[in-house]
């Protein structure tokens, strides 16, 4: 649950509020990410047609490697926005 | 979260018991509109066809099949990266 | 409100906060099912046209037969994830 | 809700007007980004056409209404079905 | 960050808490705003071919007429709501 | 906002930061989804392929470029409406 590194050391000085939120905020974003997999597998795998219940072998394929392909695709992008570094926080902000 | 002492461990705990109540309930709300929009589009009489039920039953099993799947492959993949993270 | 349940009697021993809380996640969901009704029947029903800002008779039928069938999906659902109801446990959770 | 005594009846409405608040903001915020979608696709100038203004006027009104038909019709099945439920 | 009016005078009786929710209340609806503006600017403006990655002149331009009749969008809707009036009220309840 | 005294506003100016965590969480899943969504389209192996991985760096600088802009112009705007409202 900590894969981008929130609730780990370096903040010595942080109030017990503080940690808890930060805390949750790494939840809420697990969560958040977990949803939109949910979403976006089953657009790109699951057919509207719905002539079973089952999942199918193509479909049961294409769900694993949705699931590996988006996680690929968020090391990538976090890769990006590091590169990108100060001008993301200008766009980041109102 | 290792760095949280017991107190704050246990505020986190209740609040992880309170977000999966709302998760529960969002993935109720969100089968119903998935399974209402892929399955309902006869608006000339206002009971479901037997087409449509057939159609519903259908789209949630393989909702919540294809969830458990994510879910599993989710959990592995994010282990896989805390080890090749050194974590 | 109490469509699901919820607030309802056998919770005997939980706190304030816990029975607020709870009456409020049902709101919240009452709330969003609202919502996603509001959606759903919107793109069911109203044509992008625009031609008039009266809804016309085939848009109001309409609209009555959408949300009687929202309902009706609703409970659909609910029976269907009962009976599926342990595997369902298994995909609830993170 | 009947289990709610009185400072819980309280706090509760308290939390019903903040989110009564909320969803009127939502509301509104919705219906911008609804009519901005429907009626708004010339780019050539910064300024609404003619056209698009009284799309957006008619996408509204029209949505208001469609909000109010369905906010009755839900209202109702919530009654039908608390009665169906015996309760 | 008051374009709504919100936070303004004639509440002289509000609690701390009512007027930081109050204020909570109207920032959430600017970041609310700002997301729905990127993401509709980028549907209306941003081809998904990616040929490249920087904004080419077309697509500058787009954009900021795009930002423009948001807000022009924003405000006439809100003129057409306070028309609209007292429906309104009833249709904003659930 | 001028209406609120000095601990209210330490209070407000808390919520902010707490939010601006929030927003910089909800771009970060969105430049995900987003870029995932347009550019990932072949499920017969597990891992991007060269042509997905230019299209997901393309994408991630586009939208990051694409939201400055617009953050700028939303302040100019923002502003411009103050002023005209006599604020």
């Amino acid at each position: 649950m900590s894969f981008l590194g929130f609730g780990g050391g370096g903040q010595s000085q942080v109030s017990s509020q503080q940690k808890v939120q930060a805390a949750e905020a790494e939840l809420d974003l697990v969560t958040d990410m977990f949803n939109k997999l949910v979403d976006n597998c089953h657009k790109k795998c699951i057919s509207s047609s719905y002539s079973e219940g089952d999942l199918n072998k193509n479909e049961s394929n294409c769900l694993d490697r949705c699931v590996a392909k988006y996680f690929e695709t968020n090391i990538k992008v976090g890769e990006n926005m590091q590169q990108i570094g100060q001008n993301f926080q200008a766009a980041g902000r109102l | 979260m290792d760095s949280l002492n017991p107190r704050e461990q246990q505020e986190f705990t209740r609040l992880i018991e309170q977000k999966q109540m709302k998760d529960f309930m969002r993935l109720y709300s969100n089968l119903v509109e998935r399974c209402f929009s892929d399955c309902v589009n006869d608006f000339t009489s206002n009971k479901l066809t037997s087409r449509e039920q057939t159609c519903i039953t259908r789209c949630s099993e393989k909702f919540l099949k294809h969830s458990e799947r994510v879910g599993l492959r989710f959990q592995e993949q994010n282990a896989a990266m805390g080890q090749g993270l050194g974590r």
